[in-house]
């Protein structure tokens, strides 16, 4: 009934690392919103989606898995929906659902698919039963899976619904889907394609590496348009996604190369991110909800200046951003350092074109560090540095104690995550080696280097020692007296104010150029006038074009309603025409019934 | 215990060493405008003199503007660490000083800043891919012979480094436009010994870039090390002299560039070139 | 006086139900084939079609209580028409209850030719352009397709007398000597019987009339129409069917209710995706979920047609909720068009939520119990092998549940596009929203043991042991 | 005899198909009803039948009396004009009706073998029509066409029951007979509704529900 192995365990770990400061952030985000009625039941909801959860993952029975999986979709679908009464909300649940609702519609297919041949839902049975079967036919399953577990985890193109999704739920709840939630998708991904059915051809795994690259790069260049502190986030997880699976899909190579210790490598890097992942961007989401609640916005535009007036939600926040920024010595650095490490050490032993699909790979992810690196850079700057842009700004208010501690608790995390890796890596390795079949040598558990190809080598911790002791240095050396504060350089101006400040559209103006051949920018200008000659103000507006949606799903839906219009011809109210519809059916029956 | 004193003879080196590079790179580019040129040593002199002067600080700005010249000196510092055997961690470790001084830039909430935060920002974000895969490039080709992945490498490192010490034609040291100011940008609201601290920092990173680049060529000219940094130092001054700045948006065009040739370098380490 | 006639018929039907159960249970379970005459005849498939019957009928009758007590008081009705509501109510509930316990398949005819034209009325209850409209095309078609199938049985009749000299329409007979038909009659007879009974049935192309009705009819009556009188219709076509199965072998039977099943659901798919009508959208459902149990019984396997008779009661009862549900809230908004509701929830809480718990059901998630039956069907179909069916229903009904439950969510959340204050649930409704959710989700979580027995019996006379 | 009467049968319903005023359709229902019915009286004659004879003779007073009469009296209740409206013209409804005829016979040679050409000609005019009875439903723009249409493929029921050596059980005829007695008077009910909400009977124009 239950399956408590070391895959289990690590994700009762991830679900536990967000969910108990999730919960614990809860209680002062909720203070004061609703009603008690209200607040009962999205507690009780939110309970039993961790629940749900916690209970997916350990799961031994796929029909068991599919239910609790479906349950998770619905409580989750719930949550969203907290603010029922705001039509985005309610959009951007269904869009949702019915996403996922697709999703799911694959992985049932492929259950039942294997089902077929193995008579049981139970893990062990289905794996062995994979094993017989045509080859054609795991090759479809992986398919399915991929596609199944792909939407909820939101890989490009079938992350549309994250964005939406993600920011209309309350902050911790967000905190929960993007940080857990879709996790679970990629548990799904390991533990059905990895362990029941096992790897098959190198293209499975090719395949996972070209999507994660398509979505780390999609995922960051909308994250770095986008002006909504939430969907900014959502945007990153399908980046954050994109590199796990850059680990899980090397992985999957290495292991049909039969690189068992090597996929045990990237196996570790993958879930390390995946770990990382969970951490910072909880504690991320918790910081846009605290910057929510404190200034009843999360429009990064009319943000600014919140470090002075939530001095801790902005050094969590900033913690949180350098995490997600790979910076070191925190936890991002970590697990993007050994991805690369995972490819590097790949490259000098597969067959040379697909090493060179590797340098690929490095690159997107470098690319993709630097962008996001540079999107938070934005991100916090501009909600947290500088002058407050709105009044609503200017009179921002700090985080309860709750909210606080539940993002000390993540922040404290990002940190541990980041300066323990070595520890980390050698837990890790207990599990990938249980995945990968592999041996692995490891430098002990309590080693403060991390040496994971027995070449190179990398502490976080030195990295943090040597940059406390240089900055010890150099405060000691140049610090000390006489500083004064006088005003910014404005050129002679008589006062800068916060209207001289630097934007995010400013800010994302030449990412936003530089990729146009993607992201189709578009804007308009509106001059308001006072009179014929004199222009009192523009308004300028600029956006840019989401491909996806444009041209793969509003096509779809375009194309359906096409269908439906037809078809809706076809019942336009005329009796004759439904009767002639019984004798059609009636008389092509009759003369096809000798062939029937 | 020799490793120890080792690293500290080569860190000592590199930070001693570095506003001399810079004395050197600006007379070389004098000369060879024909004109007398400041001595090598003005930089130390310049450093002297602003850690002489009081701090200026914007009353907008927060505590991240008067940590941020601490980092980055830290990182830069750190990375000379990692010069000779992780290569890989140099590129995060400089990000982690990049990131603050583009968040102190806009701290001080002057669109200067931001300009400046924002340009680098675009710019580093194309420099690592460039330099993740010289990295790559030179770690398939372990060793120290001659080979073609060499200079290649080689010469893709020398763009990424045009763009790490904000040199043209990515950038330009000597001017205070504020239409083509990058990295200066981001150091406008700074004064004194931050200002001195700030440059400093910048001074040992462009350095260690130059050892870095010294480090792919040296089996490639078959030179000692020192003569390698020379001419690294002499190519950078005639480029610098000989070209005309870009538009920021033709950068990405130079670094894509820069990219190729790294991917070049991997395709010939791969045929074993 | 209206809402004591109401608890009135409610009392007695739900007396009616306790008897049906006891039924079910003794014939159902205690796999029993009862006869009297030659005219009647019931097995664990009636007792299963009779139980499902009575669960709606006496929803229903519970519902109309304060239904029709509340469209007298807006004005809509006379009492003189409400009294005349309850008496068209019980000859309809007696008709549909007559169906599966008939063994002469003549007189099969007759009470499902009944059911249509006692419903033809409370369709057109109404009396407006609209209602009249429904209620004709329901007549018409109804009564073409009814045409058909009489047509069959004289041809299945006429399959008896030549190969055995019997001259009898009872079922059993033609069960008894199946095997002796010859193979060629029963063929096209039975084509008959299909695009007959089919068509009022609700399966596609033959279906048209029924978005019609459905959305017209008293809202109680188009919980009956969709949660029963679609499925005594497919009753009879199961009852020739077992006969078709053991005379012609093969898969010619199951071949059919194959096609019409995925065809049922292809239609629907598109008509939900733009559905504007409350009413209507249901009914489509019904085609679907028809569709889907037509698919069931197609796949002819034992695990297909356990789910495809467990769907039948399953359907009815959801349906039935979400009728009710349709009803209360077009009382309360005075329109079942999706563009004017909106935030159900808010202004009728307690019928939102069931409406909610209802639509959560139909799109076929667990735990409730349509969530089960479909999901036994779909392991059948894939069981079967004929992946291209299976992996066409499953993406067409994925199709279908995204567009039902993007059109649900966008009525029962929101806010009400004109401010209603929040309504009281009278007491009945509340009831029979209770008691069909007990049904919903209970069987969702575990199937009784009798139902099981029921069901398995149910199975084996459909596969004609 | 029978072969003749059939033959009329044929006849008429093919006529059916060209005829264009309601009193004519009308006046065709009742020809056709009584060939049934000497077909019906023939067979009981035959097999010297009291239950056949009961049969005719309902067949007959329903028939050719009752029912017509009553459309009748309906017609001249609601003041309609006496055009049936055709969707399809003469022309093109004689050519279905000859397709229709032709997949009758299709049919009738699946179901009967050979030798037993009476059976065949008998049912083949029996699907046939009650083939064109629907076809006349669907292409004829009137509510009470599409009622005697529906009559029309009822009279074909019973012609189909004629094959069955000895008819349809008593019990289940008659209680044919009052079903059609009924369905004719609720739907004569509802063209009358049709007629006070409309005021028309013309059922194409009854398109309000759609989609």
């Amino acid at each position: 009934m239950v399956l408590l192995d070391p895959l289990a365990f690590f994700f009762w770990a991830v679900i536990l690392l967000v969910s108990l400061p999730a919960l614990i952030y809860s209680i002062g985000y909720f203070k004061n919103k609703f009603t008690r009625a209200k607040l009962l039941t999205t507690q009780l909801i939110t309970l039993a989606f961790i629940a749900s959860m916690l209970f997916l993952v350990i799961a031994a029975n796929a029909f068991v898995f599919l239910i609790v999986w479906e349950l998770m979709t619905l409580f989750s679908y719930l949550l969203v929906l907290t603010d029922s009464e705001n039509k985005a909300a309610v959009n951007a649940a269904s869009i949702y659902i019915v996403m996922t609702h697709i999703g799911t519609a694959f992985l049932i297919a492929a259950f039942f698919l294997i089902f077929k041949y193995s008579g049981s839902f139970d893990f062990t049975a289905m794996s062995a039963a994979c094993q017989t079967m045509p080859p054609l036919l795991r090759n479809w399953l992986f398919i399915f899976f991929l596609i199944g577990f792909g939407t909820k985890a939101g890989i490009v193109p079938l992350h549309i619904w994250l964005p939406y999704a993600h920011p209309q739920a309350p902050s911790h709840i967000s905190a929960l889907m993007s940080g857990v939630m879709i996790k679970t998708a990629l548990y799904g991904l390991i533990r059905f394609v990895f362990l029941v059915l096992g790897i098959g051809s190198l293209w499975w795994g090719i395949t996972v590496l070209i999507l994660a690259i398509i979505s780390c790069l999609v995922g960051v260049i909308y994250a770095l348009m986008e002006h909504d502190l939430k969907k900014l986030l959502a945007y990153h997880s399908v980046e954050n996604i994109g590199i796990i699976l850059l680990g899980l899909g090397l992985a999957m190579v290495f292991t049909s190369l039969n690189l068992a210790s090597l996929s045990a490598l990237a196996m570790i890097a993958g879930l390390y991110h995946l770990i990382n992942h969970a951490a910072f961007k909880g504690l991320l989401f918790l910081g846009a909800g605290s910057v929510q609640k404190g200034t009843g916005t999360l429009e990064i535009e009319k943000l600014g200046g919140l470090i002075k007036k939530m001095p801790w939600t902005a050094a969590f926040f900033l913690v949180g951003a350098m995490g997600i920024s790979a910076l070191p010595p925190l936890n991002g650095f970590v697990s993007e350092w050994l991805t690369l490490q995972a490819f590097f050490s790949g490259a000098m032993n597969v067959p040379g074109l697909l090493a060179l699909g590797f340098a690929l790979g490095v690159a997107a992810l470098a690319l993709t560090s630097g962008l996001a690196a540079a999107c938070f850079v934005k991100a916090f700057g501009i909600t947290f540095l500088a002058l407050p842009r709105s009044s609503s700004a200017g009179q921002a208010k700090e985080a309860p104690a709750a909210m606080l501690s539940g993002m000390f608790l993540l922040a404290a995390a990002v940190v541990g995550l980041g300066l323990l890796a070595p520890i980390i890596f050698n837990l890790l390795a207990g599990v990938a080696v249980s995945i990968c079949q592999a041996q692995l040598q490891t430098t002990g558990l309590f080693s403060l280097v991390l040496q994971p190809n027995g070449v190179i080598a990398i502490s976080p911790l030195f990295i943090a020692i040597f940059l406390g002791a240089g900055l010890a240095a150099a405060y000691l050396v140049f610090y000390g007296y006489k500083v004064r504060l006088g005003q910014t350089w404005d050129c002679g101006y008589y006062r800068t104010d916060s209207r001289n400040e630097y934007t995010a559209t400013a800010f994302s103006k030449k990412f936003r150029i530089s990729f146009g051949f993607f992201l189709f920018p578009f804007r308009k200008t509106e001059k308001i006038k006072d009179s014929f000659y004199h222009v009192k103000s523009f308004i300028y507006r600029t956006n840019t074009t989401n491909i996806f949606e444009k041209y793969a799903y509003n096509a779809v839906l375009h194309l359906l309603y096409r269908i439906a219009e037809i078809f809706k011809r076809a019942q336009a109210g005329s009796i004759h025409l439904y009767l002639s519809y019984i004798l059609a059916t009636l008389l092509l029956l009759i003369i096809l019934v000798k062939i029937l | 215990m020799t490793k120890l004193l080792l690293t500290i003879l080569k860190i000592s080196l590199v930070v001693g060493l570095a506003p001399l590079a810079s004395g050197l790179i600006a007379r070389i580019k004098n000369n060879l405008r024909l004109r007398r040129g400041q001595g090598i040593l003005q930089p130390y002199r310049n450093l002297w003199k602003l850690c002489g002067k009081e701090d200026i600080i914007p009353e907008n700005s927060s505590w991240i503007f008067q940590i941020t010249p601490l980092i980055v000196f830290a990182t830069s510092v750190t990375a000379i660490l990692f010069l000779t055997d992780n290569l890989l961690a140099i590129i995060f470790i400089l990000a982690l000083g990049r990131f603050f001084l583009a968040l102190a830039a806009l701290d001080a909430g002057s669109a200067f800043g931001g300009m400046g935060s924002s340009r680098e920002m675009f710019i580093s974000s194309f420099v690592e891919p460039a330099a993740c895969l010289v990295i790559f490039a030179l770690y398939l080709t372990p060793g120290s012979t001659w080979s073609l992945t060499h200079l290649l490498a080689g010469l893709s490192l020398l763009i990424v480094i045009l763009a790490e010490t904000t040199r043209l034609p990515i950038d330009n040291q000597e001017t205070h436009l504020e239409l083509t100011m990058v990295h200066e940008a981001m150091l406008l609201d700074y004064s004194g010994r931050s200002l001195a601290l700030l440059e400093f920092s910048a001074q040992i990173k462009q350095l260690f870039w130059f050892c870095l680049l010294a480090g792919i060529i040296c089996p490639l000219a078959l030179l000692p090390y020192g003569f390698c940094l020379l001419f690294i130092i002499i190519v950078i001054a005639f480029i610098e002299v000989g070209i005309a700045k870009y538009r920021l948006f033709k950068v990405p065009d130079l670094l894509v560039f820069a990219v190729i040739l790294a991917l070049l370098a991997i395709v010939s380490a791969l045929l074993g070139v | 006086m209206i809402k004591r006639l109401g608890i009135i018929n409610a009392a007695a039907h739900f007396m009616a139900w306790l008897a049906a159960l006891y039924f079910f249970a003794a014939v159902g379970a205690g796999n029993l084939k009862l006869s009297l005459g030659s005219i009647f005849y019931a097995d664990a498939l009636s007792a299963l079609l009779v139980f499902t019957t009575a669960t709606v009928t006496f929803a229903a009758a519970l519902f109309s209580v304060s239904f029709i007590t509340t469209d007298f008081s807006l004005g809509k009705i006379t009492a003189k028409k409400a009294l005349y509501y309850y008496l068209l109510f019980n000859l309809f509930a007696a008709a549909m209850f007559l169906v599966p316990l008939i063994n002469n398949l003549g007189f099969l005819w007759m009470a499902i030719e009944l059911t249509t034209l006692v419903s033809s009325f409370l369709v057109g209850f109404y009396n407006t352009r609209h209602s009249v409209e429904a209620a004709w095309k329901y007549l018409i078609i109804c009564s073409v397709g009814i045409t058909l199938a009489l047509f069959g049985a004289i041809l299945f009749t006429f399959a008896l007398a030549t190969a055995t000299g019997i001259k009898s329409l009872n079922w059993t007979d033609l069960l008894a000597t199946a095997k002796a038909l010859d193979p060629a009659i029963v063929k096209v007879a039975f084509i008959f019987i299909l695009v007959g009974y089919g068509t009022k049935a609700g399966l596609a192309p033959m279906h048209t009339w029924l978005p019609d009705a459905h959305s017209q009819a008293v809202s109680p009556v188009s919980a009956m129409l969709s949660g029963v009188l679609l499925k005594s219709s497919l009753y009879a076509i199961l009852r020739y069917g077992i006969i078709v199965n053991r005379c012609c072998g093969g898969n010619y039977y199951g071949n059919f209710m194959l096609l019409f099943g995925l065809l049922s659901l292809a239609v629907t798919c598109f008509f939900i995706i733009t559905q504007k009508d409350l009413k209507r959208l249901l009914a489509y459902h019904s085609v679907e979920h028809i569709g889907i149990i037509a698919f069931g019984v197609g796949l002819n396997s034992p695990l297909a047609l356990f789910g495809a008779l467990f769907h039948i009661f399953n359907h009815a009862v959801t349906k039935s909720l979400m009728f009710f549900g349709a009803g209360r809230v077009s009382q309360a908004y005075g329109s079942h068009d999706l563009e004017k509701l909106s935030g159900i929830i808010k202004t009728l809480p307690f019928t939102g939520l069931a409406m909610l718990l209802g639509a959560f059901a139909l799109v076929g998630l667990p735990p409730f119990s349509i969530f089960t039956s479909e999901i036994i069907i779909v392991i059948a179909a894939f069981q079967s092998g004929n992946f291209i069916a299976a992996g066409l229903f499953l993406l067409l009904m994925a199709v279908i549940s995204g567009a039902a439950i993007y059109h649900f969510a966008k009525i029962l959340f929101g806010q009400p596009i004109e401010p209603l204050a929040a309504k009281k649930e009278p007491i009945e409704n509340v009831l029979t929203y209770l008691f069909l959710i007990i049904f919903i989700l209970g069987l969702g979580l575990f199937v009784p043991t009798l139902l099981r027995q029921s069901l398995d019996a149910a199975v084996n006379i459909l596969r004609g042991f | 005899m029978i072969w003749l009467l059939l033959f009329l049968i044929l006849l008429i319903t093919v006529e059916t198909a060209l005829v264009t005023s309601l009193p004519a359709l009308l006046r065709n229902f009742r020809y056709q009803s009584m060939c049934l019915a000497l077909l019906t009286l023939l067979a009981a004659y035959r097999e010297t039948s009291p239950e056949l004879y009961v049969i005719a003779g309902l067949l007959f007073s329903l028939k050719v009396l009752l029912i017509p009469h009553l459309f009748n009296l309906l017609i001249k209740r609601i003041n309609s004009n006496n055009h049936l409206g055709l969707f399809l013209n003469a022309q093109f409804s004689l050519l279905f009706v000859v397709a229709l005829a032709m997949i009758s016979w299709y049919l009738a040679s699946l179901v009967i073998a050979p030798p037993a050409y009476l059976e065949q000609l008998t049912l083949s005019a029996a699907c046939f029509v009650v083939l064109t009875g629907i076809f006349l439903m669907a292409s004829r723009i009137k509510a009470l066409a599409q009622v005697i249409g529906l009559l029309l493929a009822e009279n074909g029921i019973f012609l189909a029951a004629t094959i069955i050596p000895g008819g349809m059980p008593f019990f289940v005829e008659i209680a044919l007979f009052f079903d059609v007695l009924v369905s004719v008077m609720i739907l004569g009910l509802f063209i009358y509704r049709i007629n006070a909400i409309f005021t028309h009977i013309d059922v194409s124009k009854l398109s309000g529900l759609r989609g």
